[in-house]
């Protein structure tokens, strides 16, 4: 059981480096967000389910960090993109559908 | 230049902090005066061998956390003053900021965001329970456990518009304060010392361990709350 | 007071202290009990009689098939990022859904935001504005498949 | 297991580095708020971590608190960000 969650903490560090290239390599903040929140949530699950697996003391008030980050962080993302998208910041050039016409008529 | 200069400095000051860090004692090893030795000893992680965690019962005060021991119990008259001090502030903000119309945020609120908060805030609120009910077992308290539900308050303000609690806020605030009072009353008319721990302890480590101080604290942390709640509803209010 | 609220909240306590002790089961009854009060107007979520049976088809149908798809997503992801031409072609589509309830579609836009290639913007009224990493169409069924097809399905079983 | 330890250190370290520097580049005040949120999380996951390191469960609590409060932060500079039309 330390084995698997050892494997489980390594695979989450994993996708947090991912997750931070990806805010660093994208080419717009909406791509960015994407790849940040993507990333960085499946690697707290893993990291965090991992440390419960190891010390089973923790599990149960690991299983509610997952569940309070697995609820905040995609309503936070998802709050950044509506506020740079109202404010009118550009998404990158390779952009070619725009459905929801700027503004305030989302 | 600017920021070439400023990444500069930056640098200097964290090799700064990192020469630094060896000075510090390990954890557990720092030379202890008179006082602070006896104070642990009184509470719990005394290395005298006399006092063990979840062992030893009736203790002059039971707190695990010596701090909280400290400032609730020994000091607990302190304590009292602090509230006030931020009552007051409270209270400045409130006379300050009275009087202005209610404004609205530019935008109307988003979806997401509302029905979250919506979903989160109970468990925000009772997070913060949690923390000033532990008080003296965690690193937490009275002060913290409020900030955390006047940053749940604060949550609710920035998704929903239509909703005010002032007067709650006030009325929350005034039963706490004076319930707080009481206590220390009730010491008085027991022991003849006001706010002296007049309850028993029992063992180190339980939930019910510390006398008047998990009292205290969820009185403090109702308090705290209702302060912070209110100086954020006055700035929401102002616009 | 609101018995959901209780119920959830109760069971937070429970997590947080570990089912260790009877005295800290009593405190959080009690404190559970005031915040179902306090809260009985601020809160999303209502329960009724066939809530065990919710429960069991939300851990049993939605969770394998959300955790699936959250890997799924982060393997794109990974590809994207270390490839070293960045393959995008993102865009902005809305996509409609035929869910009712406020929670529901929150667990919709959560889901969409957490698996491949996308993101929601906001929600209005029945229409999510979603940004697409890479748009394959801009007919109705395929964006709707694509995107929130599986995921409707199921919490359409789920919650309403 | 204090190699790995080190690997799961130099890892993460990478990741905060990163979104250090798009912090510190972000051409807008939505990329660095971006950054920042990523950021916020990755420590999140690393207190976590470190109550295993030093064999404490206390850091899960201040995991929670870290959390709750930097999706307060992460809203609040939004809904600032968003601004009166």
């Amino acid at each position: 059981m330390i084995i698997l969650g050892y494997i489980f903490i390594g695979i989450g560090a994993f996708f947090y480096f991912l997750g931070g290239l990806g805010i660093l390599r994208m080419p717009d903040v909406y791509n960015r967000l994407q790849a940040g929140t993507k990333a960085t949530t499946l690697g707290s699950f893993s990291v965090i389910l991992g440390v419960g697996f190891v010390n089973m003391d923790y599990l149960p008030k690991a299983l509610l960090i997952i569940a309070f980050i697995a609820l905040t962080n995609p309503v936070g993302s998802s709050v950044l993109a509506r506020a740079a998208y109202l404010i009118g910041i550009k998404p990158t050039a390779k952009t070619k559908v725009d459905e929801c016409k700027g503004g305030d008529e989302i | 230049m600017r920021r070439f200069l400023s990444a500069l400095i930056v640098l200097g000051l964290i090799m700064f902090f990192i020469s630094t860090l060896p000075l510090i004692p390990e954890f557990g090893k720092a030379s202890l005066s008179k006082v602070s030795r006896a104070f642990i000893d009184k509470d719990v992680n005394g290395n005298g061998g006399n006092i063990q965690y979840g062992v030893s019962k009736d203790l002059e005060n039971g707190a695990a956390n010596v701090v909280t021991s400290i400032v609730v119990d020994y000091r607990s008259f302190d304590t009292l003053g602090e509230v006030t001090v931020l009552f007051t502030s409270a209270l400045g903000v409130g006379i300050i900021l009275s009087g202005y119309k209610r404004k609205k945020f530019g935008r109307e609120p988003n979806f997401i965001l509302r029905v979250s908060v919506g979903i989160l805030l109970p468990l925000i609120l009772l997070f913060g329970a949690y923390v000033f009910i532990h008080g003296h077992l965690t690193p937490g308290g009275g002060f913290p456990g409020g900030t955390i539900i006047a940053a749940g308050i604060l949550l609710l303000y920035l998704s929903n518009e239509e909703f005010d609690l002032s007067k709650t806020v006030k009325f929350v605030e005034g039963i706490s304060g004076s319930l707080y009072v009481i206590v220390g009353l009730l010491g008085l008319a027991v022991s003849g010392v006001f706010l002296i721990n007049f309850l028993p302890t029992g063992v180190v480590g339980n939930l019910f361990s510390s006398g008047i101080v998990p009292i205290i604290y969820i009185l403090i942390g109702f308090k705290v709350g209702a302060e912070l709640s209110g100086i954020v509803a006055e700035l929401h209010r102002e616009g | 007071m609101s018995f959901s609220v209780f119920i959830v909240t109760f069971f937070t306590w429970l997590l947080l202290t570990s089912f260790t002790d009877v005295k800290e089961i009593l405190v959080g009854f009690f404190a559970s009990l005031v915040v179902s009060v306090v809260m009985k107007r601020y809160y999303g979520i209502r329960f009724d009689l066939k809530f065990p049976l919710r429960v069991i088809k939300f851990i049993f149908i939605y969770l394998p098939v959300f955790i699936w798809k959250m890997i799924l997503a982060n393997f794109d992801v990974a590809f994207r990022v270390l490839n070293p031409s960045l393959p995008l072609n993102p865009g902005f589509v809305k996509v409609k859904t035929d869910l009712k309830k406020q929670s529901s579609k929150l667990m919709l836009a959560n889901s969409i935001t957490l698996t491949p290639g996308t993101l929601t913007l906001d929600v209005k009224e029945d229409e999510l504005c979603i940004h697409w990493i890479d748009v394959k169409s801009l007919d109705e069924q395929i964006k709707k498949r694509k995107i929130s097809g599986v995921f409707e399905k199921i919490l359409k079983g789920v919650f309403e | 297991m204090n190699v790995l330890n080190y690997i799961y250190f130099i890892l993460v370290g990478f990741g905060v580095l990163f979104s250090f520097l798009r912090m510190l580049l972000g051409p807008t005040s939505a990329d660095r708020l971006a950054a920042l949120d990523t950021l916020n999380v990755v420590l999140t996951g690393t207190i976590v971590f470190l109550a295993l390191v030093f064999k404490n469960g206390l850091y899960l609590d201040i995991a929670l608190v870290y959390g709750l409060l930097s999706f307060v932060e992460t809203v609040l500079i939004a809904r600032y960000l968003e601004g009166k039309k």
